[in-house]
C-alpha cells in the first residue's frame, strides 16, 4: 500500500516533469527541468530493480546529456522577454497553428492510447521467462556474474560493439563540423578547491565502477561517464587541459573501444571459435580488457562531445586547410 | 530498537528536506532561499544517511554512504557559493 | 498482472506521447532535441517495466542491457544534433 | 562461407579505424577495405546461391540468447548491390575529396556507413536492427553535413531529427514485441507472432518509423534538401542505399516476419502512399531547377514504385505469379540503386567541372563531358524504365501483377509516373545535347567518370539483359 503511494508520487513527478520540460518557453529552464526529469527517472529505475540503468541514467541520461544541453544554451543570452525563444509567428497563420497543434496533440494521444492498449494485452498473458532463464543458465559460462554485464559484453556483445561504433560516429561527425568551443574562465578559489579533490575521487570511482561491473551494478559505460564527468568538471573550472591526450594519442583512445573489441572478436575467429565467442575460461579477462578500452573511448568521446569539437591544439591545422569543395570554373 | 532510532533519524531528515523546500518556495530573496535550501538539505541528508547507516551490515556500505554525504556537502556548498557570487556581481553591476 | 508493472508502463506511454508531441510542435531546435530525449526515456520506462517481475524476484536483465545501450545511443545522437544546431545562426531558426 | 557475413561487418569497420589511425594512407586503406568488403559480398552471394540461406550465431550463443546473422537471397543481393555501389562511389570519392583534411573527415564516416548498411542487411535480431539503424542514421547525417554550407547543415539536422523520431517509434515497437512475445529474434518471432493488438500496434509503429526513414510520401519532406545538399558521392549512397535499407526492413517485416499479421487493407494503404509518391515526386522532379534536386525528387518517386508492389503481393496467392512479382520488386530496387548512384556521381562531375548544376545552363554539356552525359542518359533509361534496363523488367512484373489481380489503378499510376520520368529526363538531356559553338574536343573518359558510367551501365544494360538469376536467388529464403 505504502509502496503504491510512493509509485503514484514518483510517476506523477515523472509525468509532470516531462510535461513541464516540454511546455516551458525558456530553453534554459527546459534543460534544467530535463535534468531533474532524468534524476527522478533514475529513482524509478532503482524502484524497478534496475540499478545498472539507474547509474547510467544518472551519469549519462541526466548528467552528461544535461551538461551537453546546458553547454548549448550557454552561448545564448538569456531571453529578456518570456517566450522570446519562439520563432516569431505569422499572424495570419494563427488559425492553422491551432489546428496543427490540436492535430498533433490528438495524434500523440492516440499513440499513447494504442500503445497502452497493446501493452495491457501483452501483460495479460504470463510473462515469458524463456530468455531470462537462458541467461541465468549460461551466466556461469559468461565470465561475469552480473547478468546485465553478461548480456552487454557476452551474449549480446555484438550490439555493444556497434554501439561503440555509434559513439565513434557521433564524435567524428562533431569533429567534421567544428572546432571546440572556447573554454571557461578560471574558477575562483572555492570551486577550485572542490575540483582539486573531486577529480581524483571521480577517477577512483570510475576504476571502481569498471571493476565492480563484473559482479555488481556498474561497468564500462557508467565508468566512462564518470571519467568524462571528471573532465567536464575540469573544463568548467577553466583548466585548459581536461585530461584528454593530444594529437595522435587522442585518435588511438577514440578508436580503442571499437578496436580492441574487434581485435578480440577476430582473433577468436582466427582461432577457430565463433566471432566474439570467448572461451569460458578466458571470458572474464577478455571482458575486462574490452571494458577497459571501452571505458577510455567512452570517456574521451563524451568529453569531446562536451567540448563541441576537436581540442584546439590538434585542430588548428584542420581549420587552416578547411576544404572548399565546389570549385567554380567553366 | 535500531529500527526505531533509524526511523526517527530518517523522519527528521525528511522534515529538514521539507523545510528546505518550503524555504525555497516561500522566502523573499535569493540569498535567504539559498541559505534555507543548503542548510536544510545538508542537514536533512546527514540525518537520512545516519538513519541508513544503522541498517547497513557492511563497513564498506557505511563508508560509501558517508562519501555520498561528503560529496553532496561539498558540491552544494560550492554551488551555493557560485550562485551567490554571480548574483552579487550582477547586483553590483560588475 | 502486476500493478506496479502496469503503472510504470502506462506512465511510459504517456511520456512517449508527450515527447512525440514536443518533438513535432516545438519551434525551438534545442527543445525538439530535448523532446526526442524525453520520448526515448518513455520507451526506456516501458522496457524496464516489462523487465520487472515483482518484489523480491530477479528482474529480466535483457531489457536492462537494451536500455543501457539505448541511453548511450541517445547521448551520441544528442551530441551530434547539438553540434549541428550550433552551426546554424540563431536568428534563422528553420520552419 | 558464413565467415563472409562477419567479414561484411568487420572489414569496413576495420577500414574505418585504419583510416582514422593512418592519416597518410586514408585513401589506400579505404579502397582496400572496400575491395575486401566487395569480395566478401561476392563470396556470400555465391554461398547463398549454392547453399541456400546462411546463418551465423555470434559468440556461439543460440539465437534468442545471442544475436543471429542471417543471409537469404534478398539480403545477399542487396549486400552485393551495396558493395558495388559503395565501391564505385569510393573510387569516385578518392578524387572528389582533394584535400588531406577533407579525406580525413570523409573516409572513417564513409566506412562506418558501409558497416551500418551491411550490419542492417544481415541482422536477424530486432534490437540489433535498432542499433544498426542508429549507426546508419548518424553516419549518414554526419556525411550529409560535410557539404559544410548552411543549407547542408540545416538539412542534415532535420534529417537527423526525423531519423531519430523514426528510430524511437521503431524501438517502441520492438519493446512492445518483447513484452508480448519475449523474444527479439526475427525467426523465432515469425513462428509465434499472431494477429492481435500487440502485433498490429508494434508493426504499425515500426512501419511508421521506417517509412519516415525511407521517406515515403507524405513523410518525404526531409529527403530532397538532405540529398541535394550533400557531397556527390554521399548523395549517391544516401539515395541508392540508405533509404533502401529502411525499405528492406519494411519488406522483411511485412512479407516475412509479420506475414500472418498484415492485411490487404493495410497493404492498400502503403500502395496508395506509394502512388502519391510516384505522382508527386515525379511532378516535383520535373519542376526542379537544379540537377541534384531533380535526382532527389526522383528518388521520392522511385521509392513509391516499390510500395506499389505491396497490395499486389498481398493479393496474389503464393505461387509462381507472386514470386515473379516479388522478383520484379527487387529488380526495380536494384536498378534504381545503380541508376541513381550513377546519376548522382555524374551530376557531381558536372558540378565540379562547371561549378553549378542548374539545368537551364547545361547547354553543350554533351560536347564537353560526353561520357558523363552518356552516363546520365543511361541512368535516365533505367529511371524511366525503358528496355533493356532492369527497371523495365521490374515494371513489367508490376503491370502483370496489377492486371492479374485486377488492380488497374496501379497500372495508371505507373504509366503516368513513367511519362513524367521521361519528361524530366529528356528535359535534362535536351539541354545537355543542345548545340553550342564549342571547339570539338577529343572524346576521352576521365578517371572520375568511370564509376558513374559503370553504375549506369549496370542499371540500364547488365541487370536487364543478364538479370534472370535474380529470380532464382530470391527463391532462396522467402
Amino acid at each position: 500500500m505504502s509502496l503504491l503511494v510512493f509509485d503514484g508520487l514518483l510517476l506523477f513527478s515523472i509525468v509532470s516533469l516531462a510535461w513541464a520540460t516540454l511546455t516551458s518557453s525558456d530553453e534554459r529552464l527546459s534543460v534544467i527541468l530535463f535534468m531533474a526529469f532524468g534524476l527522478v527517472l533514475a529513482v524509478a529505475w532503482g524502484r524497478l530493480l534496475a540499478p545498472d540503468v539507474a547509474l547510467a541514467e544518472a551519469a549519462i541520461g541526466a548528467g552528461l546529456t544535461g551538461a551537453l544541453l546546458l553547454a548549448a544554451v550557454r552561448g545564448q543570452p538569456r531571453p529578456l522577454l518570456p517566450g522570446a525563444t519562439h520563432a516569431p509567428r505569422k499572424q495570419g497563420a494563427a488559425g492553422v497553428t491551432v489546428v496543427l497543434r490540436l492535430a498533433v496533440t490528438l495524434l500523440s494521444a492516440a499513440l499513447a492510447g494504442t500503445l497502452a492498449w497493446a501493452l495491457l494485452h501483452a501483460f495479460s498473458s504470463t510473462p515469458h521467462d524463456l530468455l531470462p532463464r537462458a541467461i541465468s543458465e549460461n551466466l556461469e559460462a559468461s565470465g561475469v556474474s552480473n547478468p546485465v554485464t553478461a548480456v552487454l559484453l557476452n551474449f549480446r556483445a555484438y550490439d555493444t560493439l556497434l554501439e561503440l561504433a555509434v559513439l565513434l560516429t557521433a564524435v567524428l561527425g562533431i569533429f567534421a563540423l567544428d572546432q571546440a568551443t572556447p573554454g571557461y574562465q578560471p574558477a575562483g578559489p572555492v570551486f577550485d578547491g572542490l575540483v582539486r579533490w573531486l577529480v581524483p575521487v571521480l577517477i577512483l570511482m570510475a576504476g571502481y565502477l569498471l571493476w565492480v561491473g563484473a559482479h555488481a551494478p556498474g561497468g564500462a559505460f557508467q565508468a566512462g561517464a564518470t571519467l568524462a564527468a571528471a573532465g567536464v568538471v575540469l573544463r568548467l573550472a577553466g583548466r585548459s587541459r581536461t585530461g584528454l591526450p593530444d594529437g595522435y594519442m587522442l585518435r588511438i583512445v577514440m578508436a580503442a573501444g571499437v578496436g580492441v573489441f574487434l581485435l578480440v572478436g577476430l582473433t577468436l575467429l582466427l582461432l577457430g571459435r565463433p566471432f566474439l565467442g570467448y572461451p569460458p575460461a578466458w571470458a572474464g579477462s577478455l571482458i575486462l580488457l574490452i571494458e577497459t578500452a571501452a571505458m577510455l573511448s567512452i570517456a574521451a568521446t563524451l568529453l569531446l562531445a562536451f567540448l563541441g569539437g576537436q581540442p584546439e591544439s590538434t585542430g588548428v591545422k584542420a581549420a587552416a586547410n578547411r576544404q572548399r569543395e565546389e570549385i567554380s570554373r567553366c | 530498537m535500531i529500527d526505531i532510532l533509524s526511523s526517527i533519524l530518517i523522519l527528521a531528515g525528511v522534515f529538514f528536506y521539507l523545510a528546505g523546500s518550503i524555504g525555497l518556495l516561500r522566502l523573499p530573496d535569493l540569498y535567504s532561499r539559498l541559505h534555507a535550501l543548503t542548510k536544510a538539505d545538508n542537514l536533512g541528508l546527514g540525518l537520512l544517511i545516519a538513519g541508513l547507516t544503522l541498517h547497513s551490515p557492511e563497513l564498506l556500505t557505511i563508508l560509501k554512504l558517508l562519501l555520498i554525504w561528503l560529496a553532496v556537502l561539498a558540491a552544494s556548498a560550492t554551488s551555493a557559493h557560485l550562485i551567490a557570487r554571480q548574483a552579487r556581481r550582477q547586483e553590483t553591476g560588475a | 498482472m502486476l500493478t506496479t508493472q502496469i503503472l510504470y508502463a502506462l506512465a511510459g506511454c504517456v511520456v512517449v506521447a508527450l515527447g512525440l508531441r514536443g518533438a513535432l510542435l516545438h519551434a525551438s531546435l534545442l527543445q525538439r532535441i530535448v523532446a526526442i530525449n524525453v520520448m526515448g526515456a518513455g520507451v526506456f520506462l516501458l522496457l524496464i517495466a516489462v523487465a520487472y517481475r515483482g518484489p523480491g524476484l530477479p528482474p529480466d536483465p535483457l531489457p536492462h542491457a537494451l536500455v543501457l545501450t539505448g541511453i548511450v545511443v541517445a547521448v551520441s545522437a544528442t551530441a551530434l544534433a547539438l553540434a549541428l544546431a550550433r552551426r546554424l545562426p540563431a536568428e534563422q531558426d528553420d520552419d | 562461407m558464413t565467415d563472409a557475413m562477419i567479414g561484411l561487418v568487420a572489414l569496413p569497420l576495420t577500414g574505418a579505424l585504419a583510416t582514422l589511425l593512418l592519416p597518410r594512407w586514408t585513401t589506400a586503406a579505404a579502397i582496400g577495405a572496400g575491395l575486401a568488403t566487395t569480395v566478401a559480398a561476392a563470396l556470400l552471394l555465391f554461398g547463398v546461391a549454392t547453399q541456400g540461406t546462411l546463418h551465423y550465431q555470434i559468440g556461439g550463443w543460440s539465437a534468442g540468447l545471442g544475436i543471429a546473422l542471417r543471409a537469404d537471397g534478398l539480403s545477399a543481393l542487396l549486400l552485393m548491390m551495396t558493395a558495388l555501389v559503395a565501391l564505385a562511389a569510393s573510387v569516385y570519392a578518392s578524387s572528389y575529396f582533394n584535400t588531406a583534411s577533407g579525406r580525413a573527415r570523409f573516409w572513417p564516416l564513409w566506412l562506418l556507413l558501409w558497416t551500418a548498411l551491411n550490419a542492417l542487411l544481415l541482422s536477424g535480431d530486432l534490437f540489433n536492427l535498432y542499433v544498426t539503424l542508429e549507426l546508419l542514421g548518424l553516419s549518414a547525417v554526419a556525411l550529409a553535413s560535410l557539404g559544410g554550407k548552411r543549407a547542408a547543415v540545416a538539412a542534415a539536422l532535420r534529417y537527423l531529427l526525423v531519423g531519430l523520431l523514426g528510430s524511437m517509434l521503431f524501438l517502441a515497437g520492438v519493446s512492445l514485441l518483447y513484452a508480448g512475445y519475449g523474444t527479439l529474434d526475427l525467426a523465432a518471432l515469425a513462428r509465434v507472432v499472431a494477429p492481435g493488438p500487440v502485433a498490429w500496434t508494434a508493426l504499425a509503429m515500426m512501419t511508421a518509423g521506417l517509412l519516415l526513414k525511407t521517406a515515403l510520401f507524405p513523410l518525404h519532406f526531409w529527403l530532397p534538401p538532405a540529398h541535394a545538399s550533400a557531397p556527390a558521392p554521399v548523395s549517391a549512397v544516401l539515395s541508392a542505399l540508405v533509404v533502401k535499407a529502411a525499405f528492406y526492413l519494411v519488406l522483411r517485416l511485412w512479407l516475412d516476419v509479420f506475414a500472418s499479421v498484415v492485411t490487404p487493407a493495410a497493404a492498400n494503404l502503403l500502395g496508395l502512399l506509394g502512388a502519391g509518391a510516384v505522382l508527386w515526386g515525379s511532378w516535383r522532379a520535373l519542376q526542379a531547377e537544379r540537377l541534384k534536386l531533380l535526382a532527389a525528387w526522383s528518388t521520392v518517386a522511385q521509392l513509391g514504385y516499390l510500395f506499389l508492389f505491396f497490395p499486389l503481393l498481398l493479393a496474389l496467392p503464393p505461387g509462381p505469379a507472386r514470386e515473379l512479382a516479388a522478383g520484379g520488386l527487387v529488380m526495380l530496387a536494384l536498378t534504381h540503386g545503380f541508376a541513381k548512384a550513377g546519376l548522382f556521381l555524374a551530376i557531381g562531375i558536372i558540378q565540379q567541372r562547371c561549378g553549378h548544376d542548374t539545368i537551364r545552363d547545361l547547354d553543350g554539356t554533351a560536347q564537353r563531358l560526353p561520357a558523363t552525359t552518356f552516363a546520365i542518359a543511361l541512368a535516365g533509361v533505367a529511371l524511366i524504365g525503358l528496355p533493356p534496363s532492369g527497371a523495365f523488367l521490374g515494371k513489367w512484373q508490376l503491370l502483370a501483377g496489377a492486371v492479374a489481380t485486377g488492380q488497374w489503378v496501379w497500372l495508371v499510376v505507373t504509366a503516368i509516373g513513367s511519362l513524367l520520368a521521361a519528361a524530366y529526363i529528356f528535359r535534362v538531356l535536351g539541354h545537355a545535347f543542345s548545340h553550342r559553338p564549342y571547339p570539338n574536343q577529343q572524346v576521352a573518359v576521365a578517371r572520375e567518370e568511370w564509376p558513374a558510367l559503370l553504375l549506369a551501365a549496370m542499371a540500364a544494360l547488365v541487370l536487364g539483359l543478364a538479370g534472370a538469376p535474380v529470380w532464382g536467388l530470391l527463391e532462396v529464403g522467402t
